[in-house]
């Protein structure tokens, strides 16, 4: 297995989900056919992401393909630790989540399956290229293959709603990227003289701090990705799509492609030193922890449950944005590994409100009273999410949180440890009401509700169960064993 | 009274019962007394006096209730009040 | 054989010409089309030996009829006009397939040799103006492939298209007057009519008669601007290519305005800027504001567009506000910028009227409202349309962000960063109504007009699929477009006083 | 150290609690009495010395079994296989799984060397208790609920505080600490939280009271005396905690009098034992804080039979109010003697755990020459006649005839455990070597003076003469005490919903506000922009021309001017 250079593994990932994108179409009349064609392009992706790894480890930066397409503008990859992180996740729940789409779009008798495993595929695509992208400007050309590929995943219903939700999603993402991003993009090579990620940054020395912190600014509104307050309401708005384009693209590879643009435009654009030396973060901190507050507060009110996790994950991504705000190594390991956590166990809690959804037809937490005794394996998938989410030991959430408490404590920065403690508090009283209906409600009395709602139904399709049971799983064994994050996330901040 | 007997099984019950309670008295009496012959190892000074813990225990007991009327008259409510 | 090679800036025009008067005597649409598609594609061989001649040694001097210049008319060609003589040539020879089809289909048959006569006119007309060294032969040149662009959308279907002509022949032919008015003017200063002769006069005519040089000027950029569409002198258009057969819209779309702006640039950087120093003459102070207007007020009527020849029309107006505003910053970035984007939309917007025109082909209407479901029932051409559109939004990856990106660097070299801000809100707009189709045509149920459409003839399709190939292709390599419009900005800076 | 990872008591109970979880019947029985029997065992045989890992790059001991750790561990398996007896009958499995949870997670806490390790086992007590709470029933979920909020807040206050101290100190182990630097600040605080100090005592008698008969054994024994246990390990000493420990120790007795629920009252008596142990913890000298371990380990078992008391009394008669119960002793006359052994126990009467253990606490307040301390230990002591000495026997199981409850004892398994907790309770006080052994501190202490033997009879006997003569003023009265938790249940629920309307409303109005800016802003532009409007429209010919001079005229006299 690894006879293969990292080069041409590097290549491989980026191609790989491409072709698949490619052979997808052609099996349009032959369902099982199309299907496998995905999970075997998602398993040789996995597959290959994984076999980087020990060269990543190992201290190698495989590099591939450098196209410069104006002086200066290179399409360029090279796989750096965190981009090996966010390959590893992405092309994994890719995986799992490959299992689960089998079992809901077939469960629920979706339109347009085609086209919706090519996006996927193509969205899959985008994110291996944003993962390995070896400047700010390849980065910024799959940040936008990501949100042009995702963007018919959102529409997907076709319905007034959907349609709606699409315009919203691509104005926002679109607009921040094209009216902020890409300023911020054209004034770092203005500055810099270059876009390439490099340890330390490459901004040191080079303008003032008001410019850093008004460059930051751009970069961090412009990835409106990252959903950071007020350009957050694309996220809820795109729960309209089917609940595996929310649970992969919307709790891990999208948003996670915002959180992590911004974490390596902090750690190899500006660099950690530059900005804390400048004092140009520190607004970073209020805004984040706004964001982390208010979209906590916001998900407190809402009734339907794909909703309360869109506003959760608001308020995570603004977690990752959080930690690197800190401006310290270790909350940057604590950014690294908040994106790894949050994923495994966000798209466990998307994954069970789709299971829901598809074996009983609900979407409102209000309806869920006793249904943890109907789907015992998913809402117990479900419960260990939500711990996750509120950051308890011994789940994935609590490393996040810990790096960043450390960071914070470590610089007497005491506004994120306060934010930390708030929105623990906030996260549980949003998540625990779900879990106590679930299990301790009663289940209405069928005349109650109407025979229709009365619905008898026991667990959702098996892939789906499968799927999420798999992603709970990882989200405790993240937390035992957490070494392949810890360690991607130290040679990050290059200890 | 029919109560005392009834309840006559039980050792203790009979705290209520007329003698018991003049037994109760010379009980503590003893106790007092007491003080005549075992030695206390005073640390503060008054902890060595005659009678001190008893009628400390007593004064203690009487403070506390009071506290507690007090308390009670100021933050008593209705079982119902965080009914929602 | 190297009698050949020292003909060809003659030839670059005479083919043409000499086809198109040929074409006249074809009776046949078929053999018409043939004949045309032949000697449009012998323009872009030469046109490609030009460039590489210029690229590899130096400018080329043709002295037409062997009379030196100044007195005889010189075709000169450089790195600038040598490129963009590509971009016309390459542009039709590419769209030429297409025609058949789309022509026999809108054109009655008796009429469509004719159309291909004032095709192969205005195409020579448009090379002429863009080869020639010389003011007054530019003129000629302009009202050849003006006249033959009146008849060419006078010979629309629509009943509007002869309406929306003679408002074009009014328009244009003031345009023309304006600009012979400002080839008089330096004539009378400089008694030159060779733009590098009056290049080099023009400094001491200038310190004789200022008010004459500048009054030139204001004729000629006014003129020009009529031809180029720049705001708010552009209202012929709009109605010009939404009326006009669906091949003349793509044509005139991809390579008329362009060859405007080639003659602006000529004018200001070649025989003023030679001459005078730029920043005394009004030239960015009018371009900016009306290139930014131009990028506002042109792409939101674009969005409340309905027809969707008209939407493309305006942003059409749009998109030459980025090029204008390129040339007002007037610096390598800047100009860099601006070039690459005449190049680069010749190839978005030929593609994405070429879609239309298949659209038309098939579905028989380009109103917004009759077409939902158009992306299902003919998924090649409109993939095109929406790639093309990604094209024209600036989708990083693809052309369109080449020239946005120079353009922004071009504003931030310059100190102007609200501009930047202002390319990159305005290209915002494009998502909005290019998003507006793609809505209709994915998400709405099939109407009626596309339920029986598909996608149109390979002859037709492989032109689209080809530009829009190209508008994403040069958007990673860049080397033709780029690479030669930085050094086409280097040689325009460089000649500067 | 894997192999002794798992074989560790809390892996036992961890398993122990998968394994209830899927079986039924006699098995889920023997699971049930045979794990914490199991984990006891394993408690002795804990690898002396300290068991070390690898986690995160930090250095963590997930096992150190000292002389603490091994008492601690030793009570809280017992307390978890006498909790399990008492709920042998428990239909609830999700209860008693999480029971064995929670004793797991206390016992990992115990047995924890460091402070990540203490903190995960933490945080899976907080998980596993709010699960028993839940399960007393509808009633319980509010009370969970805050009960979850509460601890999550200690928790992360803990964490904070942790994270914090390993990032500046470097060392992860846990070792006393002076309160000097923020970070120990929030350790304290997280601790307290759970030790049930002010301000958040109000969970104790909040969320017990809502738990199901046999859930109120183990939350009664393993949260709070964990709180104990790592204060004594990490904030020996620390003068603040005298004062905190005893103003809980008062508040406890004195809500406690004013009490009318029985199961309510035993949470103001866990608070008030508590206090007692702070305090304890606050003098810091061996002495000291060989009675703070000495007196969890009597308070674990004399508080859990004080409760399965209670829990009885519930299961039986249906009944937690002390104004709808009375003289029942003749009916459960088991229940009624189990109950005045935990009194007597709770009283420190001699002969009891109590007397034994508490009084090492008040001795050491004396022989560190604190007046005060020892003054205000002593009326506590005094105090406790007023509520589970004295009071709760009294009200319950004697006093004034009510009407007839058609009760008996409970259920076979269930006097079992009562009787061996009495058991224990009188072993301890008789025999008390056996406990001072164990201690953490080489400390000579003699509990059987007869100067201290008297002292205690002399305090208890006149207290409650005047409990006795006062008792008409502490009859239970129907209703509640409002306590600190007002402060989040009333005022703070009032802010919050009154700040959710404002900000609800003012984002509704600015939603609106966009709205018919964007409507505005679309009209406008329609009218300049629409195909018909002032832009889109197609212009005539002659407006064409008029502006294309203009434009000369523009660009003229531009060029004139500039």
């Amino acid at each position: 297995m690894l006879a293969f250079a990292p080069e041409s593994l590097v290549i491989a990932a980026l191609t790989i989900p491409l072709i698949g994108a490619l052979l997808i179409p052609l099996f349009h009349s032959a369902p099982n056919a199309r299907e496998s064609v995905t999970l075997a392009t998602a398993g040789a992706l996995t597959f290959t992401v994984w076999s980087l790894l020990p060269h990543v480890l190992a201290g190698a930066r495989p590099a591939a393909i450098d196209i410069a397409v104006v002086p200066g503008l290179n399409i360029a990859f090279s796989v750096e630790p965190l981009g090996m992180l966010f390959a590893l996740i992405a092309a994994t729940l890719w995986l799992v989540t490959s299992v689960y789409a089998i079992g809901y779009m077939r469960g629920n008798d979706e339109p347009r399956q085609t086209s919706f495993y090519v996006c996927f595929a193509v969205a899959l695509w985008a994110t291996m290229g944003i993962a390995f992208a070896k400047n700010l400007f390849t980065l910024f050309i799959f940040y936008e293959i990501l949100t042009l590929s995702t963007y018919p995943l959102v529409a997907h219903k076709a319905n007034g709603e959907a349609i709606r939700a699409g315009r919203i999603y691509l104005l926002i993402l679109i607009g921040t990227s094209m009216v902020l991003l890409l300023p911020a993009i054209a004034w770092t090579w203005v500055l810099a003289g270059t876009l390439d990620f490099t340890s330390g940054g490459i901004l040191n020395g080079k303008t003032t701090p008001f410019a850093l912190c008004a460059l930051l600014a751009l970069f961090a509104f412009g990835i409106g990705k990252a959903a950071l307050m007020p350009l957050h309401f694309w996220l809820p708005a795109a729960m309209v799509a089917p609940t595996p384009v929310s649970a992969l693209l919307h709790a891990v590879a999208v948003v996670k492609a915002g959180v992590f643009t911004i974490l390596k435009v902090v750690v190899y654009i500006f660099g950690i030193e530059t900005l804390a030396y400048a004092g140009s973060g520190t607004w970073l901190v209020y805004a984040a922890g706004f964001t982390v507050i208010a979209a906590s507060l916001v998900a407190l009110r809402q009734d339907n449950l794909k909703a309360r996790l869109a506003y959760s994950t608001v308020s995570q991504l603004s977690y990752v944005i959080l930690a690197a705000a800190i401006l310290t190594p270790i909350s940057a390991v604590g950014a690294a590994m908040h994106i790894a956590a949050h994923a495994v166990s966000k798209i466990t809690l998307f994954f069970a409100a789709g299971a829901i959804y598809t074996a009983a037809h609900k979407t409102e937490i209000s309806e869920l009273a006793g249904i943890g005794r109907r789907m015992p394996c998913t809402m117990g998938a479900f419960a260990i999410g939500a711990i996750s989410m509120i950051g308890l030991p011994p789940t994935a959430g609590f490393l996040g949180k810990w790096f960043m408490l450390s960071g914070a404590m470590q610089t007497g920065q005491w506004l994120p440890v306060a934010i930390i403690v708030v929105s623990t508090l906030l996260n549980a009283a949003y998540f625990l009401p779900i879990v106590y209906t679930a299990f301790f409600e009663r289940e209405p009395a069928a005349h109650a509700v109407g025979a229709e709602a009365a619905h008898e139904h026991g667990e959702a399709p098996l892939p789906i169960v499968i799927a999420l049971i798999f992603t709970a799983a990882a989200t405790i064994g993240l937390f035992l064993f957490p070494e392949v994050p810890h360690a991607l996330a130290k040679l990050m901040v290059g200890g | 009274m029919r109560d005392t007997r009834r309840t006559s099984k039980a050792p203790l019950t009979t705290l209520t019962g007329k003698d018991m309670r003049k037994a109760a008295l010379v009980i503590l009496i003893v106790l007092v007394l007491f003080d005549l012959v075992v030695k206390h190892h005073e640390v503060f000074g008054i902890d060595g006096t005659f009678g001190f813990v008893a009628w400390f225990g007593a004064l203690a007991c009487f403070c506390l209730i009071l506290l507690a009327l007090a308390v009670g008259s100021l933050l008593r409510a209705p079982e119902s009040t965080y009914d929602d | 054989m190297n009698a050949v090679t020292a003909q060809l800036p003659a030839l670059q025009v005479v083919i043409p010409l000499l086809g198109a008067i040929i074409a006249a005597f074809l009776r046949r649409g078929t053999l018409a089309w043939a004949w045309a598609a032949l000697i449009t594609a012998l323009t872009p061989v030469i046109a490609f030996a030009q460039l590489h001649q210029v690229w590899t040694n130096d400018t080329i001097s043709y002295r037409m009829g062997g009379w030196p210049p100044p007195i005889g008319i010189e075709y000169r060609v450089d790195l600038l006009n040598a490129f963009v003589l590509l971009l016309v040539s390459l542009v039709s020879t590419i769209m030429m397939p297409y025609a058949r089809r789309s022509v026999a289909h809108e054109i009655d048959g008796d009429k469509q040799a004719w159309f291909y006569c004032m095709y192969l006119l205005g195409l020579a007309g448009l090379l002429g103006i863009t080869i020639t060294g010389d003011a007054f032969n530019a003129f000629v040149f302009l009202e050849i492939s003006s006249l033959s662009t009146y008849v060419m959308i006078a010979m629309g279907r629509d009943r509007r298209a002869l309406v929306a002509s003679y408002q074009y022949l009014i328009i244009g032919t003031i345009g023309a007057t304006l600009y012979v008015i400002g080839v008089g003017l330096l004539y009378l200063v400089t008694g030159s009519l060779n733009f590098a002769d009056i290049g080099t006069r023009l400094a001491e005519a200038s310190a004789a008669y200022p008010r004459p040089v500048l009054a030139g000027l204001a004729f000629l950029f006014v003129g020009i601007s009529l031809k180029l569409a720049l705001f708010p002198l552009h209202v012929w258009l709009p109605n010009a290519y939404a009326y006009a057969p669906s091949f003349a819209t793509a044509f005139l779309a991809a390579t008329a305005t362009k060859v405007a702006i080639y003659l602006l640039l000529r004018i200001v950087f070649s025989v003023y800027g030679v001459a005078i120093d730029l920043n005394t003459l009004p030239v960015s102070t009018v371009l900016y504001p009306l290139s930014i207007a131009a990028m506002f007020i042109a792409s939101i009527l674009a969005v409340y567009e309905t027809n969707l020849k008209r939407m493309l029309a305006y942003s059409s107006v749009a998109q030459i506000g980025y090029i204008t505003l390129g040339i007002a910053l007037m610096n390598q970035a800047g100009l860099t910028g601006s070039v690459v984007h005449l190049f680069n939309h010749a190839l978005i917007k030929g593609a994405l009227f070429l879609a239309l025109g298949a659209i038309v082909y098939r579905a028989g209407t380009i109103k917004l409202d009759d077409l939902g479901g158009i992306g299902r029932t003919m998924p090649l051409t409109f993939a095109a349309f929406v790639f093309a559109g990604m094209s024209l939004m600036g989708v990083p990856g693809t052309a369109g962000f080449i020239s946005k990106y120079y353009l922004i660097v071009g504003a931030l070299d310059a100190g102007l960063w609200p501009i930047a801000f202002l390319i990159v809100a305005s290209s915002l707009i494009a998502l909005v109504y290019i998003g507006r189709a793609v809505e209709v045509a994915y998400f709405r149920p099939i109407a009626s007009a596309p339920a029986n459409a598909k996608d149109p003839p390979l002859m037709m399709l492989v032109p689209i699929l080809v530009l829009t190939f190209a508008s994403i292709y040069f958007g990673i390599d860049t080397e033709l477009s780029a690479g030669v419009a930085s050094r086409v900005a280097e040689t325009l800076l460089g000649g500067l006083k | 150290m894997t192999t002794s990872l798992l074989t560790s008591p809390a892996s036992a109970l961890l398993v122990g609690a998968l394994a209830l979880l899927f079986t039924r019947g006699i098995a889920h029985k023997i699971i049930l009495l045979g794990f914490p029997v199991l984990a006891l065992i394993l408690v002795f045989h804990a690898p002396t010395g300290s068991v070390t890992a690898n986690y995160l790059g930090y250095a963590l001991t997930p096992i150190r079994a000292d002389a603490l750790a091994l008492l601690f561990g030793a009570v809280f398996a017992l307390a978890a296989f006498l909790g399990a007896l008492f709920a042998l009958d428990r239909s609830s499995t999700l209860e008693l799984s999480s029971a064995l949870v929670y004793a797991a997670g206390a016992l990992g806490v115990v047995f924890a060397g460091d402070w990540i390790t203490l903190f995960v086992w933490w945080e899976i007590m907080a998980i596993a208790s709010t699960l028993i709470v839940v399960c007393g029933g509808e009633k319980a979920y509010r009370p969970a609920f805050r009960y979850a909020l509460v601890h999550f807040l200690g928790g992360v206050l803990l964490m904070a505080g942790i994270a914090g101290e390993i990032a500046m100190s470097g060392n992860t182990t846990i070792t006393s600490l002076k309160p000097d630097s923020w970070p120990r600040w929030l350790i304290l605080a997280g601790l307290l939280v759970n030790a049930g100090a002010p301000p958040f005592w109000a969970w104790v008698s909040d969320a017990y009271p809502a738990s199901s008969w046999s859930g109120m054994v183990f939350l009664s024994v393993f949260t709070t005396k964990t709180a104990a246990y790592v204060l004594m390990r990490a904030f020996p000493g620390v003068e603040g905690l005298i004062w905190i420990g005893l103003v809980m120790a008062v508040y406890g007795i004195v809500y406690a009098a004013l009490e009318n629920d029985i199961r309510r009252l035993l949470a103001f008596v866990i608070v008030s034992q508590m206090g007692i142990k702070v305090a304890g913890v606050g003098i810091g000298t061996p002495l000291a804080l060989n009675g703070v371990a000495a007196h969890s380990a009597a308070a674990v078992i004399y508080t859990a039979l004080l409760v399965m008391v209670a829990g009885s009394v519930m299961r039986q008669t249906g009944k937690t109010r002390m104004s709808d119960l009375g003289s029942l002793a003749a009916a459960m006359p088991l229940t009624a003697f189990a109950c005045m052994i935990g009194a007597l126990a709770i009283a420190a009467f001699p002969l009891t755990s109590g007397f034994v253990s508490k009084s090492m606490i008040v001795d050491a307040a004396a022989k560190q020459h604190l007046p005060g301390v020892w003054i205000a230990l002593l009326a506590v002591s005094a105090g406790v006649v007023l509520h589970a000495g004295l009071r709760l026997p009294w009200l319950v199981f004697f006093g004034a005839p009510k009407p007839r409850i058609a009760a008996g004892d409970p259920p076979q398994s269930m006097r079992i455990a009562m009787a061996l907790a009495a058991v224990l309770c009188m072993v301890i006080g008789i025999v008390p070597d056996g406990l001072y052994v164990m201690l953490p501190h080489q400390v000579t202490y003699v509990p059987y003076t007869a100067s201290h033997v008297l002292v205690q009879l002399q305090l208890l006997s006149f207290a409650a003469l005047t409990f006795y003569l006062m008792r008409d003023l502490l009859k239970p009265q129907p209703g509640i005490t409002l306590d600190l938790d007002w402060l989040y249940r009333r005022p703070g629920a009032w802010l919050a919903c009154g700040f959710d309307d404002l900000t609800a409303g003012a984002w509704t109005r600015l939603v609106s506000g966009i709205n018919s800016k964007a409507a505005w802003l679309h009209d406008l532009l329609v009218t300049h922009h629409g195909p018909t409007g002032t832009f889109g429209r197609t212009w005539p010919t002659g407006t064409m021309a008029f502006w294309t001079t203009f434009l000369l005229g523009a660009f003229l006299l531009i060029a004139a001017l500039g």
